[in-house]
C-alpha cells in the first residue's frame, strides 16, 4: 500500500506540471503567432484583428457549449452587447479611451451573459436551443427599435477611440488594433487557462457530464451554469469591444442569428471542450472562407459546406479534438510498449 | 434516543400508484441501517424523496432537527445528507482522483474557486490518496472513469460518499454489480466510516446485509412492514409472505 | 513621429502607384447569400462598361477585384475596405450594396488617399460622412418623393404607408410622408413591419380597416416582395381600388417574372427600368446581359455600377493615374452625361447624383415578356432627402 | 367582430402552412432524433422541381407536385445513405455541424444551377383568384392549403398510429436495439422514415411557395420558422405541431395585426413562455 500511495506521489507531481506546461506552450503559441502573424502578413492586419475579436466570441461559446453542455445559437447576443456597449461610450458619451471602452463591453457583455443565461438555462437540447434563438432576435430586435442610440440598420458609427495610452492610434494599416487585440487575446487565454483547470472549471465540467452526481456533491448546478454564462459574457463583450474599437463601427450584424451560428460552427469545426479546439476552429474556418471567398466570392459557399460535411466525416470530434485524441493514443500506446 | 434523521408520513403517487405510502424512518447518530424488500417496494423511491430528487406528496424529512423537505438535493448534501446511486452516475471524463478532489472542495465551500488547481493542494491530495487508497483505487487515481471497470466505478461512488463526510448516509445498493472479491473493500471502507454517522443502505445481498445491519426495515408496496433486530427479521410473518407473496406474484405474471 | 511614419507610408504608396500601369478598383457588394442577385448585378453593370468602353484610361489598365459582403456587415466591409487598401492597394473603393457598409469604410478614405464611389447604398447621408464619397446611384428620398406627387395627382387624399422595420424603410416612409404632405395629402398611418414578414395577411386587413384610398409600400427586394403583391391581390385590396405606389425596388426586373399576371399595372417610381428607350441603353443593356449570362436577371444596380466605372474612369484620366482622391472627386464634380438611365449629372455640392426619375407601370410585352413602362418622366431631381437632413 | 374572425382566418390559413411544412422536420427530429438543419433545403429542392416541372415544362401543377417528391426523395437517397447514416445517434452539434453543411452545398449549388432569382409555381385555373368567404376573400390556394394540411396530419397521424409501419417505427424509436432484436429492420426503418419526411418537406415546399418564394437562400432564411414550430409542438408529435402551428400562427397574425412594429417581440416572448412552460414541447417525445 505505502508502494503504492508512493508511486502515486511521483505520478501526482509528473502530471500536474506536465499540464501547465500546456497551458505555457498554449501562451507561447499565441505570442508567436501573433507576431508572426504581424510580420508575415503586414497588410491583412485588419482580418487578423477580425478574426481575433470573432475568436473570443468562440471562446466564450466554449465555455458554456464546451465546458457546461449548453446548447446555443444565440450567444451573438453577448458579443453585440459588449459591441454595443463600448460603441455608445465612446459615440454618445465620449468615453473614447479604448481600455475604458474595452471594459464598458466587458460589462455589458457580462450583464447580457447573465440576461439571456437566466432564460437560456430554463430548459435542456432542442427547447434550450429555440430559446436562445429567441433570445438572440429579442436583442437584435431590440437594437433596431432603439435606434437612437445604437444607429438601428444603418449601423453605430462616430466611434472614435483614442490612442492606447495616448501613443498608439489606430490607424488604417491596423497596427495599433491588431496588437492591442493578441494582447487582449493572450490576457484572455491565460485567465481561462487558470479558470478550466480551477476547482469551478471542474465543477462546469460536472455539469456537462452528470448535473445529477454534481447536485448530489451538493454543487448546485444552477448557480455554476449562471456563474459560467457571466464569465462568457465577459468574454464576448470583450470580443465585441474590440470589434467595435477596431472596426470603429457596430451594426445589427453583430447582434445576428446568423453570427451566433457561424461562431457555433467555427467551435464545433475546432472541437468543443478545449480552449485550443475554439482558437484552432476559428482561424481555420474564418482564413478558410477569407481565401476561398476571395477567389471566388459567387460560389464560396459550396466549398465551406463540402468542408464542414469531410469535418464531420472524418475528424468527428473537431479538427484540434481528433487531433489530440490521436495523438493521445500515439504516446499511449508508446508508453504502453516502453512498460511492456 | 437522540434523532438525527427523521423521514415522517413521506407519501407520493405516481397516477394511482402509490408507491411511497406513509411511510416514517427515524435514525439516530451511529445507526446502521438496512433498507430490504422486494422489487418494486419502492426503496429507491424512498431515497429519491429523502433526497430531493423527487418531490414528496406529503409528509415530512428532518435533518438534525431541521426540516428540508422543501430544499433542493443540493442544499440537503451541504447539510451533510449524502446518498449513492444504484446505477453508477459519474463523470465519464474525469479521473478518479478529480472526481475525489472536486467532493472534497465541494464539501468544504472552495469548489466555487476560479483559480488553482487541486493537486497544488497538499491536504487535498493527501485526503484524495487516502480516501482513494481505502477503496483500492490508487492505481486508477489518472485513468478516465470511462476507462475504468464497473465494479471499480462502483468503489469510487463509496468513495466520493465517503469524501463528502456525510452525516447521514444513503447508499443505493452499493454492492450491485461488485464482484464478490471487492465487495469486502466496500465494507472496510464503511468500517473506516466515523463511528457516529448514520447509515442507511439498501442491499439484496442478505450476507452483506446481516453483517452490517444493527437493524433492518422491510418496505413491501410501498409501505414498512417490519422494523426490527437482523435476527427477528427472519421470522417475521409478514416479511415472508411479502417476499415469497412477490415472488409467487412474480411467477404467475410469467 | 507614428503620424509622420505613416504620411511617408502613404507617399511612397502614392508614389509607387503612380507608376505602375494596372489601377486596382475594389468593389465590396454581395455576392453570396441572399442579397447575391444584387451583387451579380454590379458585376454585370461593371463588365458591360469594360465591353463597351475597354479595360483600359488612356495608358492605364483598370483591374477590379470583388469582396464579399453577403449581408449588411459593417465590421466586415470596414475590413475588407481595409485590405484592399492597404493589402491590394486600390486606387478605388466601390460597390457598397448596403448604407452601414458603405457608412463603415467612409473613415478610412482620407488616410487611404481612396476615393469611393458608391454603386447602390441609398441613405441620403452617406455622402455627408467623407468628402471622397461620389454616389451614382439614387437616394429613397430621390425615388419615393415623386410618387407622391403621381398620388396627389390621381386624386388620392388619405394614404397609408407599409414599410420594413430597417433603415432605408424608415427614410422611405419619412420620404413620402414629407413629399404626400406637403402636396396637401394625408398619411393615416404608417405601419413598420418586422424584416422578417412572411405573411402579409394581416397588414392587408390593416389597410382595409384604415380607410387610405392608397398603399405606399417599401420592402427589401426578394421573397417579400412576391409576397406582399400576392397578399395586396389576394385580399381584395386591388379589386377595392385602393392604389398601389412604391419606388422601382418593388418591382425591379429580376422580380417581374416571378410576379407574373399579379405585377401587372402596378405603378412604382425610380431612376431606371432595363427597358429605357435611348441607344445608350440598347447598347448596355445588350452588353449587360451578356454579362450576367440569364437577361431575367439584369435590374438596377446594373446601371449604377456602369456609370459608377464611367466616374471611375474619368476620375483617373483626370488624375492620369495617380493616387490622388482629392483631385479626382474635384474632377468629377459637376460632371455629366447621357447614362443608359437617361441625362445625369454629378451634383458638385452634395456629390450625388442628379438624375430624371420615370413613374413605370408593370406591362406585358408583344413576348409575353413582363417589362417597367415609362409613363412619366419628372426631370433633374436632386435628392430631397439632404435637404431634410440639412434641417 | 368582423376583423377578429378575419384574423381567425388569415392566421389559419397561416398556421397550416407553417404545419405542412414543418411537420415533416418534426418526423425526422422527434422520430429519427436527428436535428436536420438541412430541412430548409429539401424543402427548397422540392420547390425548384416543381417550378421546373410546372413552369418550365409546363406540365401542370399536380406534376409539379409529383415531380416535387418524388425528384427529392431520389436526391436525398443518396444523401441519407451516405451522410445521415454517419450521424445517427451522434451529438447534436455534430449533427449541426453536418447538416449545415449539406445546407450550404445546397445553396451554392441551386444558386449555380437555378440562379439567384425567385422561382414560381404556376398555380392551376381552380386554385387562382379568391373565394369570397361572406365578411371577406381569401385566397383559393390558401383554402387548398389548410385542406392540405388536414389531410396530411390524418394521413401521418393513421400512418404512425394505425399501421404495422407505423408500430415498428415507434417501437425503433423507444428502443432500437430491442426493436432489432425482434426483426424489426431498423435501418430500412430509418430510411422509409428518411424518404416519408422528405417528402414532406419538398410537399411543403410545393405548397408553402406562394407564402415563402422559393430561391437559393430559402434553405436558411426559414429554418429558424422550422426550428421554432417544431420543438414548441414536441418533436415527433402530429397533435402537437398542428396545436403548435395554429398558436404560433394565431399569435404572429394577432400581433402583426395590432402591433406590427412589435410582431417580432410578440412572437418571441410567446415562444419563450411556451418553451419554459412545455419544455418538451406541447405534446413532445424527444427525450
Amino acid at each position: 500500500m505505502a508502494l503504492s500511495t508512493q508511486s502515486t506521489t511521483g505520478h501526482g507531481q509528473a502530471a500536474a506540471p506536465r499540464r501547465t506546461d500546456r497551458g505555457v506552450i498554449g501562451a507561447a503559441a499565441i505570442v508567436v503567432f501573433g507576431t508572426a502573424g504581424y510580420f508575415v502578413f503586414p497588410d491583412n492586419l485588419a482580418l487578423l484583428t477580425h478574426i481575433i475579436s470573432t475568436m473570443l466570441l468562440v471562446l466564450a461559446i466554449d465555455l458554456v457549449t464546451g465546458y457546461c453542455g449548453v446548447a446555443t445559437l444565440g450567444h451573438a447576443a453577448l458579443f453585440g452587447a459588449g459591441a454595443y456597449g463600448a460603441g455608445i461610450a465612446a459615440a454618445h458619451f465620449g468615453i473614447t479611451e479604448p481600455l475604458t471602452m474595452t471594459l464598458v463591453g466587458v460589462i455589458c457583455g457580462s450583464i447580457a451573459g447573465l440576461i439571456s443565461g437566466i432564460v437560456v438555462l430554463r430548459a435542456h437540447g432542442l427547447a434550450q436551443l429555440v430559446l436562445s434563438i429567441a433570445v438572440i432576435h429579442l436583442f437584435q430586435e431590440a437594437a433596431n427599435k432603439a435606434s437612437a442610440w445604437t444607429g438601428g440598420s444603418d449601423g453605430l458609427s462616430g466611434i472614435m477611440p483614442d490612442a492606447v495610452f495616448g501613443r498608439f492610434e489606430f490607424d488604417l494599416f491596423g497596427q495599433t488594433a491588431y496588437v492591442y487585440g493578441v494582447a487582449l487575446l493572450l490576457v484572455t487565454f491565460v485567465l481561462l487557462r487558470i479558470l478550466v483547470r480551477s476547482p469551478f472549471g471542474m465543477l462546469a465540467r460536472g455539469v456537462k457530464e452528470d448535473p445529477v452526481r454534481l447536485a448530489a456533491m451538493g454543487a448546485s448546478v444552477q448557480s455554476v451554469m449562471i456563474r459560467m454564462y457571466i464569465i462568457s459574457g465577459a468574454v464576448a463583450g470583450l470580443g465585441g469591444a474590440l470589434s467595435a474599437i477596431s472596426t470603429q463601427v457596430v451594426g445589427l450584424d453583430s447582434l445576428s442569428f446568423t453570427l451566433s451560428a457561424e461562431t457555433l460552427v467555427m467551435l464545433v469545426l475546432g472541437g468543443t471542450g478545449s480552449l485550443y479546439g475554439a482558437m484552432v476552429g476559428t482561424v481555420v474556418f474564418m482564413f478558410f472562407e477569407d481565401t476561398v471567398s476571395a477567389a471566388n466570392p459567387f460560389h464560396w459557399l459550396t466549398i465551406v459546406g463540402a468542408l464542414l460535411i469531410a469535418v464531420v466525416l472524418f475528424a468527428p470530434k473537431g479538427l484540434y479534438g481528433t487531433a489530440a485524441a490521436f495523438f493521445e493514443r500515439r504516446s499511449r500506446a508508446g508508453k504502453g510498449r516502453d512498460g511492456a | 434516543m437522540n434523532t438525527l434523521f427523521e423521514v415522517s408520513n413521506l407519501k407520493k403517487n405516481f397516477g394511482a400508484l402509490a408507491v411511497t405510502n406513509n411511510v416514517s424512518i427515524g435514525m439516530a447518530a451511529g445507526d446502521r441501517l438496512a433498507l430490504i424488500g422486494p422489487n418494486g417496494a419502492g426503496k429507491t423511491t424512498f431515497v429519491n424523496l429523502v433526497t430531493g430528487h423527487i418531490k414528496p406528496d406529503s409528509g415530512r424529512v428532518t435533518l438534525s432537527g431541521e426540516d428540508v423537505t422543501g430544499m433542493r438535493p443540493a442544499a440537503r448534501v451541504q447539510r451533510g445528507l449524502i446518498r449513492s446511486f444504484q446505477v453508477t452516475r459519474l463523470f465519464p471524463d474525469m479521473t478518479p482522483e478529480e472526481h475525489v478532489a472536486l467532493a472534497i472542495l465541494q464539501r468544504d465551500g472552495k469548489a466555487g474557486r476560479m483559480s488553482g488547481h487541486y493537486s497544488a493542494k497538499p491536504a487535498v491530495m493527501k485526503e484524495v490518496r487516502e480516501t482513494l487508497s481505502i477503496l483500492g483505487l490508487i492505481e486508477l487515481s489518472h485513468l478516465k472513469v470511462r476507462e475504468i471497470a464497473y465494479g471499480q466505478q462502483r468503489l469510487l461512488e463509496i468513495a466520493l460518499a465517503m469524501a463528502l463526510k456525510p452525516k447521514v448516509l444513503l447508499l443505493d445498493e452499493p454492492a450491485a454489480g461488485v464482484p464478490q472479491l471487492e465487495t469486502t473493500r466496500i465494507e472496510r471502507a464503511l468500517d473506516q466510516l466515523p463511528k457516529d454517522l448514520a447509515i442507511l443502505m439498501i442491499d439484496h445481498d442478505m450476507d452483506l446485509v446481516f453483517r452490517f445491519a444493527t437493524r433492518v426495515v422491510v418496505l413491501a408496496a410501498g409501505t414498512v412492514i417490519f422494523d426490527g433486530s437482523p435476527q427477528a427479521v427472519t421470522k417475521d410473518q409478514r416479511v415472508r409472505e411479502a417476499y415469497l407473496g412477490s415472488y409467487a406474484n412474480a411467477g404467475s405474471a410469467a | 513621429m507614428k503620424r509622420f511614419v505613416l504620411a511617408v507610408a502613404v507617399a511612397a504608396l502614392a508614389a509607387g502607384v503612380a507608376h505602375a500601369d494596372t489601377i486596382k478598383v475594389g468593389v465590396v457588394g454581395p455576392f453570396s447569400g441572399p442579397f447575391a442577385l444584387q451583387g451579380k448585378n454590379f458585376k454585370a453593370g461593371i463588365d458591360a462598361f469594360f465591353a463597351l468602353n475597354g479595360k483600359k484610361v488612356g495608358d492605364h489598365d483598370i483591374e477590379v477585384v470583388y469582396r464579399d459582403v453577403p449581408t449588411a456587415n459593417p465590421a466586415q466591409s470596414k475590413s475588407l475596405a481595409q485590405e484592399l487598401i492597404v493589402r491590394e492597394k486600390v486606387q478605388y473603393l466601390a460597390g457598397f450594396y448596403f448604407t452601414p457598409d458603405a457608412m463603415a469604410a467612409t473613415p478610412l478614405l482620407q488616410q487611404g488617399n481612396v476615393p469611393m464611389v458608391v454603386m447602390n447604398a441609398a441613405t441620403s447621408a452617406i455622402v455627408t460622412s467623407s468628402p471622397y464619397v461620389v454616389r451614382t446611384s439614387f437616394t429613397t428620398w430621390q425615388t419615393a418623393s415623386p410618387i407622391a406627387k403621381v398620388a396627389k395627382d390621381a386624386g388620392v387624399a388619405k394614404a397609408i404607408t407599409l414599410v420594413s422595420d430597417y433603415g432605408p424603410g424608415v427614410d422611405a416612409e419619412t420620404a413620402f410622408k414629407t413629399a404626400f404632405e406637403k402636396e396637401g395629402g394625408s398619411v393615416v398611418e404608417s405601419i413598420r413591419m418586422p424584416l422578417s414578414t412572411n405573411d402579409f395577411a394581416p397588414m392587408m386587413q390593416r389597410v382595409k380597416d384604415s380607410g387610405a384610398q392608397a398603399l405606399f409600400v417599401f420592402l427589401p427586394s426578394g421573397p417579400p416582395t412576391l409576397a406582399f403583391v400576392k397578399a395586396y391581390n389576394e385580399n381584395g385590396l386591388k379589386a377595392a381600388g385602393i392604389k398601389f405606389l412604391a419606388t422601382g425596388d418593388l418591382t425591379q426586373e429580376s422580380d417581374l417574372p416571378a410576379l407574373g399576371e399579379a405585377g401587372l399595372g402596378l405603378t412604382t417610381t425610380f431612376h431606371y427600368a432595363v427597358s429605357h428607350d435611348s441607344p445608350e441603353n440598347k447598347a448596355f443593356v445588350a452588353a449587360a446581359e451578356k454579362a450576367i449570362g440569364n437577361p431575367a436577371e439584369l435590374s438596377f444596380p446594373a446601371v449604377g455600377a456602369f456609370d459608377g466605372m464611367y466616374v471611375i474612369s474619368k476620375m483617373i484620366e483626370a488624375t492620369n493615374g495617380k493616387q490622388d482622391a482629392k483631385n479626382a472627386v474635384e474632377a468629377v464634380k459637376g460632371l455629366s452625361w447621357t447614362s443608359p438611365r437617361g441625362p445625369v449629372s454629378i451634383d458638385p455640392d452634395s456629390r450625388h447624383i442628379t438624375q430624371n426619375i420615370y413613374l413605370r407601370e408593370v406591362a406585358k410585352d408583344a413576348g409575353g415578356k413582363y417589362y417597367n413602362k415609362e409613363i412619366q418622366t419628372f426631370e433633374k431631381q436632386g435628392d430631397p432627402g439632404l435637404a431634410a437632413l440639412k434641417k | 367582430m368582423q376583423t377578429v374572425l378575419s384574423i381567425a382566418v388569415d392566421a389559419l390559413a397561416y398556421g397550416m402552412v407553417l404545419f405542412i411544412i414543418s411537420i415533416g422536420l418534426s418526423v425526422t427530429m422527434g422520430l429519427m432524433r436527428v436535428i436536420n438543419l438541412a430541412h430548409g433545403a429539401f424543402a427548397m429542392i422540392g420547390g425548384y422541381f416543381a417550378s421546373y416541372a410546372a413552369r418550365d415544362l409546363g406540365l401542370g401543377y399536380g406534376v409539379g407536385v409529383l415531380a416535387a417528391i418524388v425528384g427529392t426523395v431520389i436526391i436525398a437517397i443518396p444523401v441519407e445513405r451516405f451522410l445521415y447514416r454517419r450521424i445517427y445517434g451522434q451529438p447534436e452539434l455534430t449533427q449541426v455541424l453536418m447538416t449545415i453543411g449539406i445546407t450550404f452545398c445546397v445553396i451554392g449549388i441551386a444558386n449555380f444551377a437555378f440562379g439567384p432569382t425567385l422561382k414560381t409555381i404556376p398555380l392551376p385555373q381552380m386554385l387562382q383568384g379568391s373565394v369570397d368567404l361572406g365578411f371577406r376573400t381569401i385566397a383559393t390556394h390558401r383554402l387548398f392549403s389548410i385542406v392540405c394540411g388536414l389531410v396530411v396530419a390524418g394521413a401521418l397521424w393513421f400512418l404512425i398510429e394505425r399501421t404495422a409501419f407505423g408500430t415498428r417505427l415507434r417501437a425503433t424509436v423507444d428502443n432500437a436495439a430491442m426493436a432489432a432484436s425482434l426483426g424489426v429492420r431498423t435501418q430500412v426503418v430509418y430510411a422509409v422514415s428518411f424518404a416519408v419526411a422528405i417528402g414532406l418537406a419538398a410537399l411543403g415546399g410545393v405548397l408553402g411557395a406562394e407564402l415563402l418564394p422559393v430561391e437559393p437562400y430559402y434553405a436558411l432564411r426559414y429554418m429558424v420558422t422550422f426550428l421554432v414550430v417544431v420543438s414548441v409542438g414536441g418533436a415527433g408529435s402530429i397533435p402537437g405541431a398542428l396545436i403548435a402551428c395554429l398558436l404560433l400562427g394565431a399569435i404572429d397574425t394577432t400581433g402583426r395585426y395590432f402591433a406590427p412594429e412589435y410582431g417580432e417581440f410578440f412572437f418571441y416572448l410567446a415562444v419563450i413562455v411556451i418553451v419554459t412552460l412545455f419544455p418538451r414541447g406541447l405534446a413532445g417525445r424527444f427525450r
